[in-house]
């Protein structure tokens, strides 16, 4: 039986029964998904639900451990990212799957550039197309300039025009503004409506409301790896697709408590970087959780790792209680008392490949060793004590930090700072990518934190989370401090609009 | 862009080696005449073929350390196929398909068993040398085993260079063309620049790491025919301790030990670099005592110098700062 | 049991070294019963000398005879293998006096010294520049020939010695060193190269640069390698001993100290079958016989057999 | 009640597996067994391997690698390598000789042996962990340098007639069979054991091998680690001078050439991923063992030592193909 939309048209791409599993995550478990010609199907549903992972089964890059894809209807399958573009399939991956060392123009044909004489590739066409492409979305970069002096942004105009080189009929775009300006998002827009124009099938996901409800004609909701519910755009409320996509009232996933705002603890002052971030001071109080909020690649991360000692600020002072550090190295930003859970946990994170107890017990060492000599049982005790308060699953301490689900690494590094009894901590992103029940988990503990009196700095990219948790909010643009709000004025619009910059925005 | 001009790593080497050249002229002149460089470039001749396979490689995020005992292997046996009256041409295939199958064996293990290609190259290193050991039970074939035109080949001359020469530069075109316009060429690039993207945009990792395993064994392969011609002696250790010279070479040529960057011209500048040191000293009257050491400052100069003009740049947050740039 | 003679040697694989073998085996036949055991390291190193002796000594041979690649780092092992009751000598390229009961030269050093500079000085009757391609900077019978050819120079008046040059006894090394002397002394008139390897790679590089005719390659060489280049002029002449004769007599002489027929020391003479006897000096070294100088006129006659 | 509303966390073992079991199922046991397996194959096939002074004559086939080996399985695991050891052991024993002749005193040596060392290994920590340069290329750039000060300062000469006293670090016996390198051996593989596997330094230097940004994101000082293991790298080296140019009583520039490609060899054999992040010091001991053992049980039989080089080579590949065949096999 195929399924019919609501305008009688046949699906053009069709997934059924489609099941993923990753050592300790089953990301996605029987979902069902159909994308019809001259459509915008939007994928909705939080962080880990499994939105990439079907973008990836859909360009031959996982294959699904059961289900079917079947492409007008006849079945197929797409043993390598080749044969689903050959199939008509293309992608704007979440990730920028980019090549440094290439130009623009070859990032855009690698794997299916034009073949001149003697079946090598025609360099002069190439250019050619890819000045086409890039004008047809309104990108005005030079196709043989090399991709690694491009700018985040304008990378991702090429991973755009790259997913366009293909001639396709299905286009998936994995949040494909998130790192975009307003003026290129319009471009963006406008794009969409051109290849719906063309009748293809847009997969559209995105985390932004008013977006999905600009575009979108159908939406599709995941919820941790399951099919939740779809149907047309038209008569759904924002609310409606809150419900579905979360389960549950959305309170309970912002459990902030209140807590007694105290003494500054952290004094920052004119901290500047030449091509990072300018002019940045603020102050953070005992008890505080202090958000930042901004765009991706507004240099939030760059500002917190300076603090932590990984960047070296040009300029600037910071007060830790009232006395000033200098911090030129992570060691001594934990000596400062300031600790910081990083953005990209694989790599900056856990210590894949090791134990748990040796992650948790490494910044403190210092405590559980006797002149030097590892003691075993204090790496346990230590261990123990942090990861009961955070509620780890995992099967034991000595297990690798690497086969654990997103959400309990996240714990790990959450619990190798506490055990430093530290006095700032950074959270940079800290829910990105786990799933729903460990979000909350991280946020009831953000809140004990707090409430003990642990200064908390919070960055993150997700209104809900920033005004669900934040007590003060920060919103950073382009390397600075664009504004900050309290109380009244934390409303979404004020921190978009300080975000994208609000001549743009009005 | 004179100043991006200048930032070049090319730039930098191939000015580089004119000052070379130019302080070796004012000891010795004649180094300068032309009859004398198009001999240092023949005698570099090997060293480039090498590099630029070794490039492929190290392109991929992998070495070869087994390329001198490759070449080794082929050439004694283009030497054992000569001494059996095999025509030249028959020879030259079957050094080139021998070369290349070596490189498969790498390239094979590196690909389907995913052994890190250091310990594959160290170990196979050993074994292609050893198989010539048991091939020849360790004989030489000297000169007066190799036919006169075995022996001629390479340094026939032909427009003035002798054939060794045009074959580099022969060698050299092909591979620049390749790396610039094929598929495979370019996915060398990508899959050390970025491997977790390659598998993104359909390239295999392991069959591209493949591929460039054979073509570095196909041109030492090559080479070793042209190298036992030309020093007209074939035995087990011949090109001992060569692969460190290829790589250094590379290493010179910037081409980036961890991957995903590096350019033809520079490979070559690298290798003439090292060839032209080699050829001079002798020359300019430094005790070949020295020549150790000055290759080996030489070798850390150029990586501070790559490493210097790669310099972590700022992604460029900062609105003014993208102006400045 | 046959009593069992190590003959070890700088490397496996050289040419000289395989008929030296050659001359052991015919010794080992003529005397009856003794094996021979031909081994050596892959490449000229003494530490892998030392490991070859080491297994030596473990199987308690009743003789070793080497040629070494260090004169002095092989002594503390071959003392140990004195200590273990083994006969040791050195032939070819000795090792210093404590590490053997006695050396074998080839030749007498003064006379291969006078030897190679009077190849070249035969073809110079005008005198002129000459250079010296030698193997290893470390090999210690090249050293020697070289110092003893510096101190009879005075006799060959015009004859001028104008650098010194190591190939390292690789093939391609020595063609290079060869090319910059080339380069360097476009004046030269000769190159004397008292080693099979370097002899061979500088007429290689002398046809090559098209210099056959005015720079005569000489020296120590083996007639198999060379007759070509003699054919095509580049080497006049050349010299060297028997390989198997030396081979045939380091054989013999280990075999009669380990009977214990014959003594090592200052002014004894041992016999070395169908070589005759030799006669130890002061530093128990003695010598084989002299070079023997080839040239168009009789190298087809040898360059068959060694 | 409370704790009807927050169920008490779950409780998690510390360890699964009992140390035994993981013991049994290791590298180290597989070497274990193959390197038995070589010594009753020796033990068989000649009759002179089992005398306790041949073995003991042939444990200085290893014992100068071995001991470089020991830092360089560190410093591997921590996602480095050092290929200028040997021409590390090239210029100490110049820098000795040059002494030796000046009339320096035999303690004054051994001290200018290590020192040297020392400043080598602190020389390739600089560029390597103070200028961030890729390890690999930097130490072919001093192997070069390193030895080529050497051939400057020697030439074709050679440094000898090194003190008797001198010769016991090579040549001596502490007691019975047992020479001072075998002791020396045994020591180091005490310390550099009890280094790796019980101090907080060697639980650091697996965390920078298995994840080097992370490890500095963790507040530790990578660079400072990274510096001291090329220190104790150079240091090994130095040592390994000492005795081998006792053994010797000769210094050459030429010595000790090839020691860095058996050294990285034996470390790999033991199982130390050259990749960084794993292996173990009783894995690199077994692995010098396993390699001490098949080149003096062949030489006993004669066998070139190029055949020796394929098998160990042979022996490199197929230790580390095996299992993954096996595994491949098995999917
Ligand atoms: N390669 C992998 N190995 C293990 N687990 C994985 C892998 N890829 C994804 N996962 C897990 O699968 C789940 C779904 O991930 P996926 O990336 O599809 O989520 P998403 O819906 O795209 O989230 P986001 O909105 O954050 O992009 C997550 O729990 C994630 O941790
Ligand atoms: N020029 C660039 N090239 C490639 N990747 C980039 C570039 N700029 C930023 N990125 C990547 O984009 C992501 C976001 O950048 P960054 O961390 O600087 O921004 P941010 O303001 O901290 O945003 P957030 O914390 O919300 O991600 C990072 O993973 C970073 O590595
Ligand atoms: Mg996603
Ligand atoms: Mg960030």
């Amino acid at each position: 039986m195929q399924a019919q939309s609501a305008s009688g048209t046949a699906p053009v791409l069709s997934l059924r029964g489609i099941t993923k599993t990753f050592p300790g995550v089953r990301a996605l478990n029987a979902v069902q998904l159909d994308l019809y010609p001259g459509q915008v199907t939007a994928l909705i549903g939080e962080n880990g639900a499994g939105k990439s992972t079907i973008v990836k089964i859909l360009t031959g890059i996982y294959q699904p451990d059961e289900g079917t894809i079947a492409v007008d209807g006849q079945e197929i399958r797409f043993p390598t990212a080749q044969a689903a573009g050959a199939a008509g399939v293309t992608a704007i991956h979440q990730e920028t799957v980019l090549f440094d060392e290439l130009t623009v123009a070859e990032n855009i044909f690698i794997g299916h550039a034009p073949r001149g004489r003697f079946g090598l590739i025609d360099t002069a066409r190439m250019v050619e197309e890819a000045r086409h492409l890039l004008a047809s979305i309104g990108a005005d970069l030079d196709a043989n300039i090399r991709l690694r002096d491009l700018g985040i942004a304008a990378k991702h105009l090429v991973a755009i025009a790259r997913a366009l080189s293909i001639d396709a009929r299905v286009v998936i775009m994995d949040e494909p503004t998130a790192a975009l300006s307003h003026k290129e998002i319009h471009e963006l827009y406008d794009l969409v409506e051109k290849l719906k124009a063309q009748g293809k099938a847009i997969l559209f996901i995105s985390h932004k409301f008013d977006e999905i409800f600009r575009i979108a004609d159908r939406f599709t909701v995941f919820r941790d790896g399951q099919f939740v519910a779809e149907g047309p755009m038209g008569g759904v409320q924002e609310a409606d697709l809150v419900q579905m996509m979360v389960g549950r009232a959305v309170d309970q996933i912002y459990p902030k408590r209140p807590a007694e705002i105290g003494a500054p603890v952290l004094t920052v002052a004119g901290y500047c970087h030449p091509t990072e971030f300018d002019d940045i001071g603020f102050t953070l109080h005992r008890g505080e959780i202090l958000g930042f909020y901004g765009l991706i690649g507004a240099g939030r991360s760059e500002v917190m790792q300076a603090l932590f000692g990984i960047t070296r600020p040009s300029k600037g002072a910071c007060k830790v209680e009232g006395e000033v550090r200098v911090i030129r190295s992570t060691a001594e930003a934990v000596e400062a008392g300031i600790v910081y859970v990083p953005e990209d946990r694989g790599r900056q994170g856990a210590v894949k490949g090791l134990p748990i107890f040796q992650n948790v017990t490494l910044p403190s060492l210092g405590r559980t060793s006797r002149h030097g000599f590892l003691r075993l049982a204090e790496e346990f005790a230590l261990t123990r004590e942090y990861t009961r308060r955070l509620d780890l699953r995992a099967a034991s301490l000595d297990q690798d930090v690497g086969l654990l689900s997103g959400g309990n690494q996240q714990k790990v590094v959450i619990a190798k700072w506490l055990a430093t009894r530290p006095r700032v901590i950074i959270l940079d992103e800290p829910t990105k990518g786990i799933d729903i029940g460990s979000k909350a988990a991280v946020h009831d503990f953000m809140s004990e934190l707090a409430a003990q009196g642990l200064a908390v700095i919070m960055v993150s990219s997700e209104i809900p989370e920033v005004l669900g948790m934040a007590d003060r909010v920060i919103v950073m643009r382009e390397g600075r401090i664009a504004a900050e709000f309290v109380g009244e004025t934390m409303t979404p619009e004020n921190l978009v609009r300080a975000a994208v910059g609000i001549e743009e925005a009005a | 862009m004179l100043s991006s001009l200048l930032k070049s790593r090319e730039a930098v080497l191939a000015f580089a080696i004119l000052v070379l050249v130019a302080l070796i002229a004012l000891r010795f002149p004649a180094f300068v005449a032309p009859s004398n460089l198009a001999a240092v470039f023949t005698d570099t001749s090997p060293l480039i073929i090498l590099a630029l396979g070794q490039m492929a490689v190290i392109l991929t995020k992998c070495i070869d350390l087994s390329v001198a005992a490759n070449l080794a292997l082929c050439g004694m046996v283009a030497a054992m196929l000569n001494g059996m009256g095999v025509p030249l041409p028959a020879i030259l295939l079957a050094v080139i398909v021998l070369g290349a199958a070596l490189g498969a064996v790498n390239g094979l293990l590196v690909w389907t068993l995913n052994i890190p290609s250091i310990v594959v190259t160290l170990g196979t290193m050993t074994i292609f040398r050893g198989i010539i050991f048991l091939l020849t039970d360790g004989k030489w074939i000297n000169a007066h085993q190799m036919s006169a035109g075995f022996k001629a080949f390479p340094r026939a001359a032909f427009l003035g260079l002798p054939v060794m020469a045009w074959i580099a530069l022969a060698v050299v075109g092909c591979f620049a063309l390749f790396i610039a316009r094929t598929p495979l060429g370019r996915a060398l690039f990508a899959v050390g620049g970025n491997p977790h993207a390659a598998v993104y945009t359909g390239i295999h990792i392991g069959k591209t790491q493949f591929a460039a395993f054979v073509i570095s064994g196909a041109l030492a392969g090559l080479t070793g025919y042209l190298w036992v011609a030309r020093y007209a002696v074939a035995y087990v250790d011949i090109a001992g301790g060569f692969e460190l010279d290829v790589v250094a070479a590379c290493v010179i040529g910037g081409i980036a030990i961890a991957g995903g960057a590096g350019s033809v011209a520079g490979a070559v500048m690298g290798a003439l670099f090292l060839g032209i040191i080699k050829n001079a000293l002798p020359v300019v009257g430094i005790s070949p005592f020295w020549q150790l050491a000055i290759s080996g400052s030489t070798i850390l100069i150029a990586i501070a110098v790559n490493a210097r003009s790669q310099g972590k740049k700022g992604r460029i947050i900062l609105k003014q700062a993208e102006h400045r740039a | 049991e046959p009593m069992r003679i190590a003959l070890v040697v700088k490397a496996l694989g050289i040419g000289f070294f395989e008929a030296a073998n050659k001359g052991a085996e015919e010794a080992a036949k003529e005397l009856g019963d003794v094996e021979i055991i031909y081994t050596g390291p892959t490449d000229t190193t003494a530490e892998g000398q030392i490991e070859v002796i080491n297994s030596l000594i473990a199987q308690k041979v009743d003789a070793i005879a080497v040629s070494a690649n260090d004169t002095d780092a092989l002594v503390p092992t071959l003392k140990k293998a004195m200590e273990r009751g083994i006969t040791v000598i050195s032939w070819d390229s000795g090792v210093a006096k404590d590490g053997r009961l006695m050396h074998l030269n080839p030749s007498s050093s003064a006379l291969i010294g006078n030897t190679i500079v009077k190849l070249a000085a035969d073809h110079l009757p005008e005198g002129g520049d000459v250079a010296i391609l030698s193997a290893t900077t470390t090999s210690t019978n090249q050293n020697t020939w070289i110092e003893e050819a510096k101190k009879v120079l005075p006799n060959y008046p015009g004859i001028n010695i104008v650098a010194t040059v190591y190939g390292d006894d690789l093939a391609d090394k020595s063609y290079r060193e060869t090319q910059g002397l080339l380069q360097t002394y476009p004046n030269l008139k000769a190159i004397i190269a008292p080693t099979s390897v370097g002899i061979v790679a500088a007429a290689q590089a002398v046809e090559d640069a098209g210099k056959v005719g005015s720079v005569n390659v000489t020296g120590l060489g083996l007639p198999s390698e060379m007759a070509g280049h003699v054919k095509s002029g580049a080497s006049q002449s050349f010299a060297i001993w028997n390989p198997i004769d030396l081979g045939y007599s380091a054989t013999m002489i280990a075999y009669h100290l380990a009977k214990g027929d014959a003594k090592a020391e200052p002014g004894a003479e041992i016999s070395m079958g169908r070589m005759g006897n030799v006669k130890l000096d002061d530093n128990n070294e003695g010598a084989m016989a002299d070079p023997f100088t080839y040239d168009a006129s009789n190298i087809d006659q040898f360059s068959s057999i060694f | 009640m409370t704790a009807a509303s927050q169920p008490t966390p779950r409780h998690i073992p510390d360890r699964l597996k009992s140390r035994l079991s993981r013991t049994l199922k290791s590298w180290e046991a597989l070497l274990l067994v193959v390197a038995a397996a070589i010594f009753v194959a020796n033990a068989l096939a000649s009759p002179y391997f089992l005398d306790p002074w041949n073995l003991s004559d042939a444990s200085f086939n290893f014992t100068e690698k071995a001991l470089i080996a020991f830092a360089m399985a560190m410093l591997i695991i921590a996602g480095e390598i050092d290929l200028s050891v040997a021409a590390i052991i090239a210029l100490a024993s110049t820098v000795m000789g040059s002494a030796m002749v000046a009339g320096a005193p035999v303690w004054a040596l051994v001290g200018l042996g290590i020192g040297t060392g020392l400043a080598c290994g602190a020389f390739n920590g600089l560029l390597v962990a103070g200028f961030g340069l890729p390890s690999i290329v930097v130490t072919i750039g001093t192997m070069s340098l390193f030895r080529g000060i050497s051939y400057i300062v020697l030439g074709d000469g050679a440094f000898t007639g090194y003190p008797p006293e001198f010769g016991w670090f090579g040549q001596g016996y502490v007691w019975w069979v047992f020479s001072f390198e075998l002791a020396l051996f045994a020591v180091m593989a005490v310390v550099f054991g009890v280094l790796l596997h019980r101090t907080n330094f060697g639980r650091l230097v697996y965390v920078i091998g298995n994840n080097a940004t992370a490890a500095r994101f963790s507040g530790v000082r990578v660079d400072r680690v990274r510096f001291i293991l090329f220190l104790l790298t150079g240091v090994m080296s130095g040592v390994a001078s000492v005795c081998l140019t006792s053994r010797l009583g000769s210094t050459r520039p030429s010595i000790a050439t090839g020691f860095e490609l058996e050294a990285v060899t034996m470390v790999v054999l033991g199982g130390v991923s050259i990749l960084g992040g794993s292996g173990s010091i009783p894995g690199v001991v077994i692995a010098a063992l396993v390699m001490g053992l098949v080149t003096f049980g062949l030489g006993l039989l004669n066998v070139p030592g190029i055949v020796m080089s394929i098998i160990v080579g042979g022996l490199l590949i197929g230790v580390i193909a095996l299992p993954r065949l096996w595994a491949m096999m098995r999917k």
